[in-house]
């Protein structure tokens, strides 16, 4: 029962974590159909910067609680500025573009954004314990957890009613699935694309940012810490079904919980069982979990 | 209303279109009737923004639309039906016929919708199916009811009777006569003009990218024109 | 033949998760000492000027990317970059796969960190030498520490990474405490996360739900400060006692933040474990190196500080030996089975035909020192290197399932 | 030459949801009929097109080729068995020029065995592709590249390489739509020329009634997925329900009486 | 049209490195070796790209080759070149025809991410099982040639060579075949395939056995020139995205590109890591960008400039 109730809250707490980080990756790809590969920047520059700061105004003395306006202002700061310069300056120039072509700028840009990392905070971790030790512990199913994990699950259910509203409760929801499909035609219907995906994009690397954001208070932040991410991720946006904030939730629940059920009962399994999964949704569904409809050929 | 001045579009640095003139007056039905690859769709892509003009001016209304994003043509009361439909496959017939709604914010589309229906009956029969699921003349129909949603004032109707089966072709016509007299200009490209011939105020024909025949009310002969 | 320079490459991880807490100290003690060697300023018996006369240039390379790329880098370091001597490596990665390529291609490397011991074990080297111990002494050290000093540790499980580091480092340390204290109970439900994963969530319930009342960990820079953090964050350390075998570096960089009362080693005496000895060459490193980076020294510092050194000895003797200049061949032979006093220890080249250093190995318990707000370290127990380590020709494994046969303790 | 059926269609049925796009529909073909398909939008015209060459499956029914029952089998199996289309939409290789879009078409179907390993540029194959593209007048776009093509030429291409199989039958969804008045006679009379040189059996879909009433011995038209008229053109084009739900009352009968069937 | 003149260029170029080979540096040579090794991946890639199918999961062939020598070597001591290539090319060949029945049926996006997975399950695998080495990989012997052990890596790098050659020529011959031709076919319009009478699938599945096996060699022949194998480097989803970054950066244009665009790849890396240690990724990215902006036929068409120039 322990082990249970324990290995439903790590996962939980891990599908929260995958689920911010996916969430964006999919709106991109959904949208702008771009598989970004630098939503892996977004995701370590967002908790660079959070880790930065925290540090700094921890230092100066301001209160700990701050903290949570730091992760906050650094996600939407990270990822607008970051967005808007990839999306403005190299994206834009690459929609005519082969799909795979733009993978792989935007894998070009990652490692760029990599190397500027070293260049810009060094090479040493920094660490931004504080609003995870303000929040303390709680002892849930006879061991002790840390209430900031915890919290991650709200963020993620934040997130997600926020994403559901914003798709399927305004016209700006319906608008992004026109442009999804046609891009000119959307443009001659009056929409303005141009803004839309500028938009999509800041909001898809804003989500990334607060990933890496969110969970730096847990984590050592170190070089190159977002490389695995990005590919859990796609895991997780795979198996959903590209393009789908449902399918990225279930993606993330199953991957999480899969995980977490690995580490308690078979750890050797870990790595390989998230990827097995993605695996065989594909092979059954080769479309992921939520597929999107395709258009008549003939 | 519409007027076209000198216009030359290059599509990958190939010339399409040369010195293209012609003018749309408000309330009046026109055509623009050539072959094959004559420029037709280039022009009305053009007109839409979806192309860049190398020179000359499209003015609308006293506006300099080469001047004006893409996008804001619709907000101008434009409506454009492309040749190839293109409807958005994952919402139904009538979302698409909505989606101009969303994006320019007419609030009184409830009625406008209504009236659609009741011009193209076709349409309320299948409008909360997939678009992905029409017939190719059905989708046709769908893109013109798209683009009489925001055309208040111009339509652009690009092969408006290409694979749309005789009855309905001439009852589109009808449609057409009858939007004129409520004051909306309409501009047709055809490259087959039997159904609409008699109903345009006048003709430009279009030539390997040129204009080179202009014929007032019905007595548009293509075959020679062309020779 | 008089030479008055020599090229030396130092390959230490610069970039990724090893950098900071191991990397750039590890590069730092390597070049205090290079350049006090090339300006003949370290302390007596030692301040001749140059390796064997010569003035040394140095390349700082990065060590991190996999081992499959740091052999193709060890081939361009010496075949296009024509490198004389090749001193650093800390990843066990690292050393078990170029151990071949260096033996190929026959120039000097002297490792300075990486702690497997199949490098010697494997194979007889000619061209390889290790100036530490491997971590055969790290974890049996562990085992007679926590045996002896922890009376009440009946169980324990282990967390380690799964990579031939971690896994030596598990059986080592396994094997010992089943000698030392058969009673002892070893977990089922072992931890193996992948290198550099960063986040041990579910880890840390797994070992909070085992009921073993000690852990065991290898774990090292970013991985085990974000293990500490976590742990730490989640009660781990109130709960379970805990030995790291490479926890030093963390003490000095997470300072106040570092749990009190865990069981930190520093892969022999080095670093914060002898921080306050009082030799000549210890007090010059740790000043030097605190003058000029602002900390004190961790392990890594030591331990490329010390292969540079060694590496500059064996040129003298060969040197004095040769009459001039000496070969490759002949700084080869001096080096063989050396014996020198280093900065916090002496140095017996004891091991792999002459190849393998042995030192003493001890461990001690985080205390924060809150008087001098510096961390601080307790109960520190050192262990003599014949006790912890394997005599010549057996292999660890072997030595330790054979009873540690011929130990001195 | 007629006689056995060429192809069968028997109590075809086909339902999408709640759509049903064909029902009941039962068509025998002989050998060398002309048979142009006409109706409504959305009647079911390109549904059965497609059933028959494999692209759906039929909901029931069966479909009969030469005797052998085709019934779901897949287009690629259904195009060896001797049938062979054009689409509503041209399918052609967009990035390749005119004349590889035909070679590689005609290597394809010669592609048996060892055939698919050896060079394409080999002097068979290259020979009959300069003659096909002589045949249907489009040897003056040999290096244009498909995707800048005026649609008539893209039209033509698409029906030569369905030719290149050599069918014994043919089914053409909408050959002349799109194309501009002034050439459509001529892109069919292209077409019937080359096919009646090689004895195919064409069944094509069509809106423009002049068209049919020129070149088809026999009109099938479609409505909400039934047939409601199978007659030869002269009394299909009168019959009412047709011209009530097809072609509409205003259609000119009178015009064309003397040109139907001539020649070109 | 001009006549092709791409197979007796590589044979001359075959000529000028055997013959030029024995007298370059060796650090040349083990950069023409990894170079000309890995083109052998890119060719096969090269292969699928000109379908329309991008694969982000090769690294799973190349591993197997690679990890098929060194267990070879670990376990039955077979050092025989001959005998470790052949293996790894009917391991990667057999594993190819498996996955190939499910991957024949994806495009795009899709494709390239189930071969992801693949790829990752095999990483997942190698790395958490001890007895294959764990993150550590394996050392591998040097090879034996016909149970000739020669001094040096020269032998080696001859025979990468002449297998480079033999494959480019095998592929331009295939490329020029009816089952070459579909690759542009299918990718252009595969209704079309399908109603001239030729399963996609089957079409499909020829070339990608035909890439793995292709990257099976080449990861054979890494392991080979290398001595080590790894998971990181050759098996992780980033080794996959090398390779097709060096196809991009090589280009589509022939089958000579993947070996020029390999080596060009190649020395980049070594001197980017030499000369700005730290920054040597972004010189790697960067190169890679300014490629897809400014280059779209990769550094084949530098080439193809300048061979026409010379005419
Ligand atoms: N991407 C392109 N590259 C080169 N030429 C092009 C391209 N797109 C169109 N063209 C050329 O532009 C000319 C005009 O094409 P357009 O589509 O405007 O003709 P149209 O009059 O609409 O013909 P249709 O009646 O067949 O629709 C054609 O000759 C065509 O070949
Ligand atoms: N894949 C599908 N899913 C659902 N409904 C479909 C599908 N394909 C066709 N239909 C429906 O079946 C009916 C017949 O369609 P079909 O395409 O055969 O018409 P058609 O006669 O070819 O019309 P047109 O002349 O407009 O091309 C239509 O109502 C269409 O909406
Ligand atoms: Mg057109
Ligand atoms: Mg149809």
């Amino acid at each position: 029962m322990e082990t249970l109730i324990t290995i439903i809250l790590d996962g939980l707490q891990y599908s929260s974590y995958l689920f911010i980080v996916s969430v964006g990756l999919t709106i991109t790809f959904g949208v702008m159909k771009i598989l970004n590969v630098t939503h892996a920047s977004f995701y370590t520059w967002g908790a660079y910067t959070a880790a930065f700061f925290i540090g700094q105004f921890s230092e100066m003395g301001w209160p700990d609680a701050f903290g949570f306006v730091i992760i906050l202002v650094s996600a939407i700061a990270v990822g607008t500025v970051l967005g808007y310069l990839i999306e403005r300056g190299l994206l834009r120039r690459m929609y005519e573009r082969d799909e795979v072509l733009i993978v792989l700028a935007t894998f070009g840009l990652f490692l760029v954004l990599e190397d500027l990392i070293l260049l810009v905070f060094g090479v040493n971790p920094y660490f931004a314990y504080q609003p995870m030790a303000l929040l303390e512990s709680v002892e849930i199913g006879g061991i002790t957890r840390d209430v900031y994990g915890l919290t991650l699950i709200g963020v993620a259910a934040l997130v997600a009613v926020l994403c559901w509203y914003g798709l399927n409760r305004t016209n700006w929801g319906k608008l992004l699935t026109a442009v999804i499909y046609d891009r000119e035609m959307s443009e001659a219907m009056g929409i303005n694309v141009t803004r839309v995906y500028v938009v999509t994009f800041i909001i898809g690397a804003v989500l990334g940012a607060l990933g890496g954001a969110y969970i730096a208070p847990t984590v050592s932040v170190t070089p190159g810490f977002g490389v695995d991410v990005i590919v859990l991720s796609f895991a997780v946006v795979v198996i959903g079904g590209m393009g789908s904030i449902p399918g990225a939730l279930i993606g993330s629940i199953v991957v999480g919980l899969m995980r977490a059920v690995a580490v308690h009962e078979l750890p050797e399994v870990e790595l390989f069982v998230v990827f097995a999964i993605m695996a065989v949704v594909l092979v059954f569904r080769p479309e992921g979990l939520f597929a999107p409809a395709k258009p008549r050929k003939i | 209303m519409l007027t076209i001045e000198n216009l030359d579009v290059d599509i990958e640095s190939i010339p399409i279109l040369r010195k293209i003139d012609l003018v749309l007056e408000s309330g009046k039905m026109i055509g623009l009737i050539g072959r094959n690859g004559a420029g037709k769709t280039t022009l009305m892509r053009s007109i839409m923004g979806l192309l860049k003009a190398k020179a000359g001016t499209i003015t609308f209304d006293q506006a300099e639309l080469t001047n004006i994003a893409g996008h804001r043509r619709a907000h101008l009361g434009i409506g454009y039906m492309p040749e190839d439909r293109r409807l958005v496959p994952e919402l139904s017939a009538e979302q698409n016929i909505l989606i101009p709604v969303w994006s320019t914010g007419i609030s009184d589309f409830q009625n406008r919708l209504n009236w659609i229906y009741r011009i193209i009956p076709e349409c309320k029969a299948f409008q909360s199916r997939p678009a992905t699921s029409l017939s190719g003349g059905q989708q046709k129909l769908v893109a013109l009811g798209r683009a009489l949603m925001v055309g208040e004032r111009l339509l652009l109707l690009d092969e408006l009777t290409e694979g749309i089966a005789p009855v309905l072709a001439h009852r589109m016509g009808e449609i057409l006569t009858t939007l004129k007299s409520e004051g909306v200009s309409v501009f047709i490209a055809e490259s087959n003009d039997v159904h609409v011939a008699g109903l345009l105020d006048k003709s430009y024909v279009i030539e390997r990218g040129a204009i080179s025949a202009q014929t007032q009310s019905h007595q548009v002969n293509t075959s020679e024109a062309s020779t | 033949h008089a030479k008055d320079n020599i090229k030396i490459a130092v390959p230490a991880f610069l970039s990724g998760g090893a950098a900071g807490p191991f990397g750039v100290p590890a590069r730092n003690g390597a070049e205090i000492v290079i350049d006090a060697i090339n300006t003949g300023k370290l302390p007596a018996p030692y301040n001749s000027k140059g390796f064997a006369g010569a003035t040394a240039s140095v390349d700082f390379v990065d060590e991190s990317g996999g081992s499959t790329k740091q052999v193709a880098e060890y081939r361009n370091l010496v075949q296009k970059r024509g490198m004389d001597v090749v001193i650093g490596y800390i990843s066990s990665g690292s050393c078990v796969a170029l151990a071949p390529v260096i033996e190929e291609l026959k120039t000097l490397t002297v490792l300075a960190t990486c702690g497997t011991p199949r490098v010697f074990e494997e194979k007889s080297r000619k061209y390889i030498f290790r100036t530490m111990a491997h971590a055969t002494a790290d974890n049996v050290a562990a085992a007679h520490y926590v045996t002896s000093l922890m009376p009440s540790v009946d169980s324990y499980t282990g967390i380690n990474q799964n990579y031939a580091w971690g896994q030596d480092s598990w059986r080592d340390f396994d094997l010992s405490v089943q000698h030392l204290k058969s009673s002892a109970k070893a977990s089922k439900k072992l931890q193996f996360p992948k290198i550099f994963a960063g986040q041990y969530g579910t880890e840390i319930s797994a070992l909070s739900l085992d009921k073993s009342k000690l852990i065991h960990s290898s774990f090292w820079g970013g991985d085990l400060e974000a293990f500490i953090f976590q742990g730490a964050a989640r009660g781990l350390f109130k709960k379970k006692k805990v030995v790291f075998t490479v926890g030093g570096t963390a003490a000095y960089r997470l300072g106040k933040k570092m749990p009190n009362g865990l069981v930190l080693g520093a892969r022999g005496p080095y670093g914060i474990l002898v921080r306050d000895r009082k030799t000549a060459l210890n007090e010059w490193f740790v000043n030097t190196y605190k003058n000029r980076y602002g900390t004190y020294p961790p392990g890594p510092s030591y331990q490329y500080g010390q292969a540079v050194l060694a590496t500059k000895i064996a040129y003298d003797k060969a040197a004095k030996a040769a009459g001039g200049f000496p070969t490759q061949e002949q700084v080869i032979k001096a080096f063989t089975g050396m014996e020198f006093e280093s900065f916090s220890t002496t140095v017996k080249m004891a091991l792999g035909d002459g190849h393998q250093a042995i030192t003493e190995n001890g461990y001690g318990i985080t205390k924060y020192d809150n008087e001098n707000g510096e961390p601080g370290i307790t109960d520190v127990k050192f262990f003599p290197a014949e006790c912890v380590m394997p005599p010549q020709g057996v292999t660890s494994v072997d030595w330790i399932k054979g009873g540690m046969k011929g130990a001195k303790c | 030459m007629s006689g056995d059926p060429i192809l069968q269609v028997i109590d075809l049925q086909k339902t999408f949801g709640a759509v049903v796009a064909a029902k009941d529909i039962n068509i025998d073909v002989s050998t060398g009929e002309v048979i142009g398909i006409i109706g409504a939008n959305g009647a079911g015209k390109t549904t059965f097109v497609n059933m028959v060459t494999g692209y759906l499956k039929p909901s029931s029914g069966t479909i009969r080729f030469e005797g052998r029952d085709i019934t779901g089998k897949p287009p690629r199996l259904v195009t060896q068995t001797g049938i062979s289309r054009s689409f509503q939409v041209s399918q052609v290789f967009t990035s390749m020029t005119v004349y590889d879009n035909l070679l590689t078409a005609l290597a394809i179907t010669d592609s048996r065995g060892f055939n698919a390993l050896r060079p394409i540029q080999r002097p068979d194959l290259t020979r009959r592709c300069e003659e096909t593209l002589v045949r249907y007048q489009i040897d003056q776009y040999h290096d244009s590249e498909a995707s800048t093509l005026p649609q008539g030429v893209r039209k033509l291409l698409d029906i030569a390489m369905a030719m290149v199989s050599k069918p014994r039958i043919l089914l053409l969804d909408e050959p002349t739509s799109g194309v501009s008045a002034e050439e459509k006679f001529n892109i069919m009379d292209i077409i019937m020329g080359a096919l009646k040189a090689d004895q195919v059996t064409v069944l094509f879909i069509e809106h423009d009634m002049e068209i049919v009433e020129r070149y088809v011995s026999r009109v099938v038209a479609f409505y909400q997925g039934e047939v409601i008229c199978d007659k030869p053109p002269e009394e299909a084009l009168i019959d009412s329900r047709v011209r009530e739900f097809v072609i509409g009352e205003e259609y000119p009968l009178e015009v064309r009486e003397a040109g139907s069937h001539a020649d070109h | 049209m001009s006549r092709d003149r791409t197979i007796p260029g590589l044979t001359v170029a075959l000529a000028v490195c055997a013959i030029g080979g024995y007298f370059i540096p060796d650090w040349l040579m083990n950069q023409m070796m990894f170079g000309f090794a890995r083109a052998l991946a890119i060719l096969g890639l090269l292969v699928l790209w000109r379908t329309g199918l991008v694969s982000f999961g090769h690294a799973l062939y190349f591993g197997l080759g690679a990890y098929a020598v060194a267990l070879l070597d670990i376990n039955l001591g077979i050092s025989d070149a001959f005998v470790r290539l052949g293996v790894a090319m009917l391991v990667t060949g057999g594993v190819g025809t498996l996955l190939g029945f499910i991957l024949r049926n994806y495009r795009d996006i899709f494709f390239a991410m189930l071969s992801l997975a693949f790829s990752m399950v095999l990483y997942g695998i190698l790395v958490k099982t001890e007895a294959l080495g764990s993150t550590d990989g394996f050392t591998v012997s040097p090879p034996t040639f016909l149970s000739a052990a020669p001094e040096g890596k020269y032998p080696l790098f001859v025979l990468i060579c002449v297998f480079g050659w033999l494959a480019a020529v095998l592929v331009q011959g295939y490329l020029r075949s009816t089952l070459g031709r579909l690759t542009t076919a299918v990718r252009d319009n595969e209704i079309r395939v399908e109603y001239l009478g030729y399963s996609v699938a089957r079409a499909i599945h020829i070339k990608y056995v035909m890439s793995a096996v292709l990257t099976g060699a080449a990861g054979a022949l890494t392991a080979m020139a290398l001595g080590q194998v790894d998971p990181d480097s050759m098996v992780n989803w980033t080794a996959s995205g090398e390779l097709v970054f060096v196809t991009i950066l090589s280009g589509p244009g022939s089958v000579a590109a993947p070996f020029i665009g390999s080596l060009i790849f190649e020395l980049l890396r070594t001197y980017a890591f030499e000369l700005v240690p730290h920054a040597w990724q972004m010189i790697v990215g960067g190169t890679l960008l300014a490629v897809i902006f400014f280059l779209p036929g990769g550094i084949w068409s530098l080439f193809a400039r300048a061979l026409k120039a010379d005419k």
